[in-house]
């Protein structure tokens, strides 16, 4: 038993149904604030339209959190950040075109974000036992349902209604299709390449584009101790190495050439940063053993480069983090299994 | 030891009713089965080739390790046109082609004839703005590409893989036929000649 | 080749094709005996080793009896019926042989003989006209995918029991709903197999 | 259990059948179908009547046999039984219905595995007479393509925007809902809303009777 209290203490990241509620919305809010810097980048990049897809989905999300709550008569929970979190991540993971192919899709965002905080969330009991990240499920759920209008991604452009914005692929879709050599041909060269996906400047979603403002504030969420090391650096070195060891594709056979691979460019695109940072570490969805968040973020590296490599979509962070959502019980289960009595304890 | 056999008898008496309901139904709807699907095949070629006034089959080949055939199309003893079934590795499924193709190896049209790509994305092979693409392509311009306006196949945005799948298949289809019958095909125009 | 057409048949059995999250099969015994990890790790194993027993007999059967006789059209008959005789063989037989094994598994196999994902393997072999080996690793493979559905299942619903569920949602519905949820997370290994 | 007895709950069968022991949404037996062929509302459809045919002379075979079959072989029995109307179903669509058959051809197999069938042949055609056990059949069949039927209504509805297979909108809504992942938050919604209703309404959870 003294080993489970000391690993409590160790905790940063309890689940926030143990803590007292003024900690969690304080967590929240910090995590919201940390995401800011890689938003003004998104909205800098793509205009206000990105701002307004953002919004919708914050909005959105609080509604339908509220709403929910008042039909069930539960205490209502709006205020603790929670919400506000579900939306922007979700907000931010969007395409900034989102409706350069059809301008009446506007009820895209609001469906993800019920999606998100209704199914995932609410019909678990709330904050503290969703199984999966909401804003994830939200947008695989959109990914799915609208296949065309969730993968048209633009040139960065300030125009609200940029309807004739550029269409062009992401870095890793040209990754995928056509190979390293068209991608550093697209942006000139090698160095520019890796500069304009460090800042930014490239097709993506709202919030994942801009590597070095999500660096900004995951460094800070570090250094405030709300996430640790474990799954960020776990799920980073997986890919880098997996893209190292298996990313490389000779062009002409369309055969895989070992150790050829460039992992930079892999860990620079792609939503990765903004993944392993601030939605693999969720607190809820993870699991709460050290040992288990390192074989979570193996285990999420390694899912994506799967399927970024070798699957049907050229990015596979959202996939990846779902599906060791679905495992992160089962990693627990199997690290706490020699101190039986930390599953009792917490049963109550 | 009575009991014993008043169980097999009962038994046996249900399996033979049994048996005998089901192996008349299967006879007699086990023609009709045969029949509907030699109907729908024929249908399907017929489709493909209209002006043909017989199409033979020509012989097996194995796309994939499943089995396709091929078909000449006959009009009284020329052989105006090819007609194969073959086979793409898709997204989520083997997708079943049917290929029609003139004797200049050209493709003249084709069609789906069973896959499991995923619905709104992959199964948009079985549009006929997509079959058209096919139209008059020969083996070198079977490639996939994902911009408009060049003489290759552009592939549906969004489902590049199953695309793909549907172009490597009509590749391979084409290439058999070369295979099987350019030999013959230029020895005769050299007669011609 | 051989071989890596038999790991592409594993991986879409187990993964990509996934019997619950995609085939839709066994829901039955997948919703009914995961609300317990211990009754979903024993279930996995009688399972899998059943189906993989079960693809191989019915598969003899099959090619050397039914095929030769034209007696095709009995199949769900045939099928049933040697699940059954399988099933019950190895009850008896096992009752005898380790005891202590029957204790721990017994129970499970009298729910097998009439269960819907059994009874697929054998059919979607004759369909797919799979040879021997490719029928075991069929069967293989879709018993270690149920296997994995399950137990991730259980491991979920056992985390879930503290949870506070709407009232009308508690049991069936959300068990429904996280099933579909991890659907849809495994629907990022779709295309894996497309090489 | 005198005549006249039987005669009133006639139209009671079939009822418990469609809402108080609904196979799908209350008794939760057979649900692989409830997701597999619900995609559309035609295979529900399909399926249902299909569910409906066999379990209806499932059934009365078993109500007319019941007396003959010896008490110890009585479970293989019922599963041969039910082997063959599904193998007669399944030739028979085969034939007549072939572009339906095509899509779901392994789940009509796969009828003969529905725990439902089996159980109201040994829990109420093995005890009853002729005539009740037909309307029982035909209540639990009615019960089950009333599911299938909704659940498809909204899969169709939703996901392709048409239903019977004819358009009603032009686009594809919520394409989601005719993949699995759709199928089974369809099926979910549906029956925490019926458990909803039920509790609502009729006052909690003790509705659904039988034997479960």
């Amino acid at each position: 038993m003294a080993d489970i209290k000391k690993e409590h203490e160790l905790l940063v990241s309890v689940s926030p149904h143990i803590k007292s509620e003024e900690t969690t919305s304080r967590i929240m809010w910090t995590v919201n604030l940390s995401l800011f810097p890689a938003l003004l980048m998104g909205l800098y990049f793509f205009g206000p339209k990105a701002l307004f897809i953002t919004a919708l989905c914050i909005i959105s999300a609080l509604l339908s959190e509220r709403i929910f709550q008042k039909v069930l008569k539960k205490k209502p929970t709006v205020n603790d950040g929670s919400a506000f979190l579900t939306g922007l991540l979700l907000g931010m993971n969007l395409p900034p075109s989102l409706w350069s192919f059809n301008p009446f899709m506007i009820h895209v965002p609001i469906i993800g974000s019920v999606i998100a905080i209704v199914i995932t969330k609410q019909f678990f009991g709330g904050l503290g036992y969703n199984i999966f990240n909401p804003a994830l499920i939200g947008r695989a759920f959109l990914l799915i349902s609208f296949p065309k209008a969730m993968t048209i991604w633009t040139t960065p452009t300030a125009a609200f209604f940029a309807l004739d914005a550029k269409t062009t692929a992401t870095p890793l879709g040209i990754l995928k299709e056509e190979g390293i050599g068209k991608l550093i041909e697209a942006f000139g060269d090698k160095v520019n390449l890796y500069t304009q996906l460090l800042i930014g400047h490239r097709a993506g979603s709202i919030g994942e584009t801009s590597v070095i403002a999500l660096l900004i504030g995951a460094a800070f969420l570090l250094y405030k101790r709300y996430i640790t090391w474990h799954i960020p650096f776990s799920f980073l070195g997986t890919a880098a190495l997996l893209a190292w060891v298996f990313g490389g594709k000779n062009l002409e056979t369309g055969k895989m050439l070992l150790f050829a691979g460039d992992p930079i460019v892999h860990l620079l695109s792609g939503g990765l940063i903004l993944g392993a940072f601030f939605m693999a570490t969720d607190y809820v969805t993870c699991p709460t053993v050290r040992k288990g968040q390192i074989v979570f973020g193996i285990g999420c590296g390694a899912l994506t480069m799967l399927i970024r490599i070798k699957g049907g979509y050229p990015e596979g962070v959202m996939f990846a983090i779902l599906l060791m959502n679905c495992f992160a019980p089962l990693i627990d289960r199997a690290m706490k299994s020699n101190v039986f009595g930390a599953v009792k304890e917490k049963k109550k | 030891m009575k009991e014993m056999i008043k169980i097999t008898i009962s038994l046996v008496i249900i399996f033979v009713a049994a048996g005998l309901i089901m192996a008349s139904v299967f006879a007699k709807t086990a023609p009709i089965v045969k029949i509907k699907k030699e109907q729908e095949e024929t249908a399907a070629r017929k489709k493909m080739m209209p002006d043909a006034e017989s199409i033979v089959e020509a012989g097996k080949w194995e796309p994939y390790g499943k089995h396709g055939k091929y078909f000449e199309g006959k009009k009284g003893e020329e052989i105006i046109g090819y007609l194969v079934t073959t086979y793409g590795k898709g997204y989520s499924s083997y997708i079943n082609i049917l290929v029609s193709a003139g004797k200049d190896f050209k493709v003249k049209g084709i069609n789906i004839l069973g896959h499991g790509e995923t619905p709104g994305l992959g199964d948009e092979i079985e549009q006929d703005y997509f079959k058209k693409r096919f139209e008059g392509k020969s083996l070198e311009q079977l490639e996939v590409v994902k911009v408009e306006g060049t003489d290759k196949v552009q592939a549906i945005s969004g489902a590049t893989i199953s695309s793909r799948a549907v172009t490597k298949g009509v590749r391979e289809a084409i290439q058999l036929l070369k295979e099987k019958y350019s030999g013959s095909v230029s020895a005769r125009s050299e007669v011609a000649q | 080749m051989e071989f890596g057409r038999l790991f592409e048949l594993f991986i879409a059995a187990s993964l990509i094709n996934n019997f619950v999250f995609t085939r839709y099969l066994g829901l039955c015994i997948f919703f009914g005996v995961t609300k317990k990890m211990d009754t979903a790790i024993g279930m996995s194993v009688t399972f899998t080793s059943v189906m993989v027993i079960s693809a191989a007999l019915n598969w003899i059967i099959y090619k050397f009896i039914m095929i030769p006789l034209g007696l095709g059209f009995l199949e769900i008959v045939i099928f049933i019926g040697v699940v059954a005789g399988f099933v019950q063989a190895a009850d008896t037989i096992m009752k005898k042989v380790s005891p202590g094994l029957y204790y721990k598994l017994g129970i499970y196999l009298a729910l097998i003989t009439t269960n819907c994902i059994i009874l697929a393997v054998p059919l979607l072999n004759a369909g797919e006209g799979y040879n021997f080996i490719q029928s075991m690793v069929f069967g293989l493979g879709s018993g270690i995918g149920f296997s994995l559905a399950m137990i991730i299942m259980a491991s979920i619903r056992e985390k879930l029991e503290l949870a506070d569920v709407p009232k009308s949602f508690q049991g069936l519905p959300i068990s429904f709903i996280i099933t579909g949820l991890i659907a849809l997370a495994f629907l990022g290994f779709s295309g894996l197999i497309t090489l | 259990m005198s005549n006249a007895e039987n005669k009133v709950s006639y139209i009671g069968l079939i009822k418990n059948g469609i809402f108080a022991e609904n196979p799908i949404f209350r008794v939760a037996l057979s649900l692989c179908p409830a997701v597999a062929v619900t995609s559309g509302v035609k295979n529900g459809f399909m399926m249902g009547l299909a569910v409906l045919f066999v379990q209806v002379m499932v059934n009365v075979t078993t109500s007319v046999v019941r007396k003959f079959i010896h008490p110890k072989v009585r479970i293989p029995s019922y599963m041969f039984i039910i082997a063959t109307w599904v193998t007669v179903t399944d030739l028979s669509m085969a034939a007549y219905v072939r572009d339906v058959y095509a899509q779901m051809g392994l789940y009509i197999k796969l009828i003969v595995a529905f725990a439902i069938i089996l159980s109201r042949a040994e829990l109420f055609a093995s005890k009853h007479k002729v005539t009740p056990s037909f309307f029982d059949g035909l209540g639990m069949g009615i019960g089950f393509l009333f599911a299938l039927v909704i659940i498809g209504f909204f899969r169709e509805l939703l996901g392709k925007g048409s239903l019977w297979g004819y358009p009603i909108v032009n686009t594809k809504p919520l394409l989601i809902m005719i993949l699995p992942t759709g199928g089974f938050f369809a099926v979910g919604i549906l029956m925490g809303l019926f458990n909803w209703i039920d509790m609502k309404f009729f006052g909690g959870g003790g509705a659904s009777g039988g034997g479960h």
